[in-house]
């Protein structure tokens, strides 16, 4: 087994890895950008490096500057966690060639799956139900004006470098086209450092369901079972839950077999994700292979009992699967809130700034992979991600009014989060029914912003009282000239009657 | 003391006994209040025996207060603020139409139009790029665009103004 | 079912009731003496009263006070806790005069157990095996010096009127008798209002195990496995974990059976833990019954996958057990250390002040219940109980190694903690190998305080260039006179190049 | 700048060139510093790439230097106090062993002795009640007790002095 290991990430994720490699009794390294120095995964991790500025180009996409890392510290293995590398082959093939082992797998499956194009291809010869819509890369305005026109919009814009949203549009008209396809081409080359996009039919009310798949380099293939990943907004998660509510056993298994076949059919080893749209009929089309960790795997760890960060540095050191497929007996449910730095209820906008206090939730079925501490600087260089807040519970029930009553007691001030729409949409009749496609969101906005409102009224006077004690503090301090705002006095308490 | 606070165009006159850590509204309501801060800019409020948590921002001309996880802009008046408006002296601080404020902090990645050009409404102005999205400002009105405060590259934080536009 | 739940407690245990009862939609209602006005209970409960002064007599222990608020905020239940009010019978007959329902088990069994005396003859009774010991209060000392003959020494005195090592002591001979009588006496009286105590035979290298059962009105009678407590200090639990390496299932069997059989004998309905010591030998002694909820109930659930304060609850609203003896099927292991204000280098010392940070543990299998936050000030006037950590695993070693992680994660600033002395425990090879006795601790202590100091050593550079960075900084206050000390810039860095 | 710092007695001198973030340690280490606050007393160490979390907590005479959880006591001297050494100037400030302090916080709830008893060692002068347990403070010597600091019911602090006893 390993003896050290460098995370080639930062935040969450970043943190979520080491601390399964300590468990495991292995040194850990974190690599980090000039801003995040005393950001938690430096703070936890054994060793830490500096590999440039705040830019991620310039830091975590720094192949040169890892690379020097990773054979300065002496890593025998590294972990890409997802996003910034973890899907890029050179990057694999060059720690490789350090003589470091890659925590991924292999470059050809990350080549074929991690091209959205080729991936198609190589899953219609499975004879496994595709997505409609293009197999080569978009060459001209022309050429998408065409071809959507072929499969009728509206359409998708998809990034073929990558997933997790970035790059992807919705196109309802020819007039939009050129527009968009412009700002997409942008943003994939911005994210995955490849510009190259492609067209998909957009299905109508579907659900995006995802299966968990796991392969040992002994011949070894299990399905962990699938996620529903429904409730988006800007085609990014944000609230996931397993088991998912609409799929029934019959199709759970049909889903289950594809995923494994396809993973068979690129010689994977490794954690896998493979995504399925499943429109209402319960059809299914597949959408895309992650051949990385997914940010939303949490919640299979919880049903499952299984640690997918310890099992996929065993399969890097090619020791066998811990578990058979047979022994794959998941247990109750388990729901994911995504906690990011934005505004749910202002078209979520990122918010910046210091956060100056945290109050975690905790207790019974609670669990909290995070990316932050208090006094950190949230930037505008980063994925707003801060952490995800994952519940489990006997029964969906059990695990819903436990993530409603985590929610509320998560107090982050300095910054805007998505705790207070996530509170809205789970409290929601359609999520509560379990009754919901990735076009709920959108269809309940105006019923959540009606929500919030009538919550705010009946919350008045605490905000007028707080409001009257700020401006009298600031009256205060401007009329007596003293200098410092007790603001700052931030371990001692003031009352109100302090100051009279 | 007394206070006047608004919130959504909704004025109520508050008047509070410090000593007695008392709320009085007029003509009928009395709170008790037990307010102590926990954090910087965070608090406990105890209102009549409810327990809840409060966030206090100060914003230009009013209180972004966040009770409870949700947000609340609140304008307050103090007794000289009282007597001025009934003397018809408030004055008008609301910005116009054709600023153009930053929505979100971010990087100006793109800029599109230039001093003096004629834009439409719905135009595509400029693209603010934050945590890896890019972020499309379109001209809330028709115009000519009148001074630009940034450029292409610049870091603007949010609620700055980004440009003026005549109409 | 109840709509609002007062709890009449404090601490980490007041916040895990009012946790469970926002997840089964009640309101809840703390009571808080003045020196707890900002403490995670008044913060996270609906409803907040202040029932009087830091001194416990004039306020967790207030009855009249208490009923007050009971009264006034409409409670229709009453949660104890542990400790305070949650064994005092006139407590629990009072709160039902007032409409309110009594979250506990019946008063008269509260007497029978609670009453430590009377619990030993009527377990006596049953036919089951009891350490040997009085059966009535110690009259007098040569009362107790005769009796402490007959048993033979080493002889432990233990109060009446409640557990928790309150009021316990342990006495080697005849000299100590009369000193220590009188402390016992003197603990007892201010833990449990009642002075009365009596003598144990002391045993040899025993284990300290509990049955966790559970009653309802109905007739159903369960029990949900045991607890392996005997790493203890000052005769008080401190890692507790289930199932016990000691343990073997013919045995577990046998002490579940007696459980049960004691639990129908006083007619008990709601949560319930019998103590046992178990000798080398594995012969077993009924020691106690605490009834009400154990600190270390945690473990017990995550091996079950059961909230036991919802059972009761339940129970409470006169509802069936949700479960069965047959559905009871512990998974994995648990452990928990209890986070104590104590110096566990310094002979257990209390530790005061104002707690300036903490970063609590999360991630996978991790479970933190507690009862402070950042800024809270640490008194003399309430048990060092600052909070549980709790881990799960798949098997013992994961458990075991997630928990030495999680206390790695966990710093704490201001006050010394029984972190590291946890951590020391946990690594050693005694709790490694699942082979320790009560007597255990004692034994090691030598071999801890050594491995303390050798661990110091190697990180002998990073104090010395602190303590330098301190100095530095002092002097440079000093001569400049700035009045204002950096270090209260706390949301700023400072990097020792400032400082040139 | 040169310190000397001590831990348990061991001396060591150590040349700091902030500028640089570089320790010297004379006649042959160099170390990479990164020292970083993180809160009130805490601080992030990075020491030639090691990660370390250090709170620090000044006592009369020393520090208190947590690191990873462990705390080290450690004297400073500067080249001033060097100097002073060399030339036998240092003080000696080490308390006698007649001087009672508490070691612990907590109430003095029972007091034993009065100024002028008689005192064996391992004598009890008074119970210490903290957090629900009472602590028995012995006599570390043989002597009579001269000054009392406190009496009963006073919540004392850790460190206090309570009671001298002269042998």
């Amino acid at each position: 087994m390993f003896k050290k290991i460098l995370i080639a990430n930062r935040g969450e994720i970043a943190v979520r890895v080491i601390r399964t490699c300590k468990e495991m009794g292995m040194q850990t390294v974190a690599i980090y950008s000039e801003p995040d120095r005393t950001s938690p995964h430096v703070l936890l991790a054994d060793e830490a490096y500096c590999v440039g500025p705040g830019t991620s180009s310039k830091s975590y996409l720094n192949v040169i500057k890892i690379l020097e890392v990773i054979q300065k510290c002496n890593a025998d293995a590294v972990h890409p966690g997802y996003g910034f590398l973890s899907e890029n082959c050179d990057f694999a093939d060059a720690v490789q060639k350090t003589g470091a082992v890659w925590i991924g797998p292999p470059t050809k499956a990350i080549t074929t799956m991690g091209d959205k194009m080729a991936a198609r291809k190589l899953v219609l010869k499975t004879g496994s139900p595709v997505v409609p819509g293009t197999t080569e890369p978009l060459t001209s305005i022309n050429n998408a004006k065409e071809t959507a026109k072929e499969i009728g919009y509206p359409i998708l814009i998809k990034a073929a470098g990558g997933g997790g949203g970035k790059g992807m549009r919705i196109i309802h008209s020819e007039n939009d086209l050129k527009n968009v396809i412009g700002q997409a081409k942008s943003e994939a080359k911005k994210a995955f450092a490849d510009d190259r996009i492609y067209l998909e039919k957009y299905l109508e009310e579907p659900h995006h369901i995802e299966i968990q798949v796991f392969a040992d380099n002994h011949g070894n293939v299990v399905s962990l079972g699938e996620r529903e990943c429904s409730i988006q907004r800007r085609y990014q998660k944000i609230i996931e839950e397993t088991p998912s509510p609409f799929i029934d056993d019959k199709l759970r298994l049909k889903l289950s077999k594809t995923a494994l076949h396809i993973t068979e059919s690129c010689d994977y080893s490794g954690a896998g994700t493979i995504e399925f749209l499943v429109d209402k009929h319960k059809n299914f089309y597949f959408l895309e292979m992650n051949t990385r960790l997914q940010v939303e795997h949490p919640i299979t760890e919880m049903v499952n009992g299984i640690d997918l960060v310890k099992e996929q540095i065993r399969v890097a050191a090619r020791e066998k699967l811990s578990f058979t497929q047979e022994e794959i007996i998941p247990s109750g449910h388990a729901i994911e809130c995504r906690i990011y730095a934005e505004d749910g209820f202002n078209n979520f906008a990122p918010s910046t700034g210091i956060i100056t206090e945290i109050m975690f939730p905790h207790g019974l079925g609670v669990r909290m992979d995070e990316g932050v501490r208090v006094g950190q600087e949230i930037t505008i260089y980063y994925d707003p991600l801060l952490g995800k807040l994952i519940t489990w519970g006997k029964d969906r029930k059990t695990a819903l009014q436990r993530m409603i009553r985590a929610l509320k007691e998560f107090q982050i001030a300095g910054i805007e989060t998505s705790i207070p729409f996530c509170l809205m949409v789970l409290q929601h009749n359609s999520f509560q029914q379990g009754n919901y496609s990735t076009h709920t969101l959108d269809a309940i906005k105006n019923e959540l912003s009606e929500a919030v409102n009538n919550h705010k009224k009946e919350h008045d006077w605490a905000a007028r009282i707080g409001a009257v004690h700020a401006h009298h503090k600031s009256q205060q301090t401007i009329i007596t000239r003293k200098g410092q705002n007790k603001l700052n006095n931030w371990t001692v308490s003031g009352r109100l009657d302090e100051l009279q | 003391m007394k206070f006047n606070t608004i919130i959504d165009g909704q004025s109520v006159e508050m008047e509070f006994s410090y000593s007695l850590n008392l709320l009085s509204i007029k003509p009928e309501k009395e709170m008790q209040i037990d307010l102590v801060q926990l954090g910087v800019d965070s608090y406990s409020l105890i209102l009549d025996g409810k327990s809840h948590h409060l966030t206090i921002n100060k914003q230009p001309e009013k209180y972004e207060i966040t009770v409870d996880h949700y947000t609340h802009l609140v304008q307050v008046q103090d007794e000289m603020d009282i007597l001025l408006e009934k003397f018809g002296m408030q004055s008008n601080t609301s910005s116009h139409a054709g600023e153009i404020h930053a929505q979100i902090p971010g990087l100006v990645s793109q800029l599109f139009v230039r001093p003096g050009d004629n834009v439409d409404i719905g135009q595509k102005l400029l693209i603010l790029e934050a945590m890896k999205m890019e972020n499309e400002i379109d001209s809330p009105i028709a115009g000519i665009v009148n001074d630009i405060h940034i450029k292409s590259g610049d870091k603007v934080e949010k609620g700055e103004l980004i440009m003026d536009i005549n109409n």
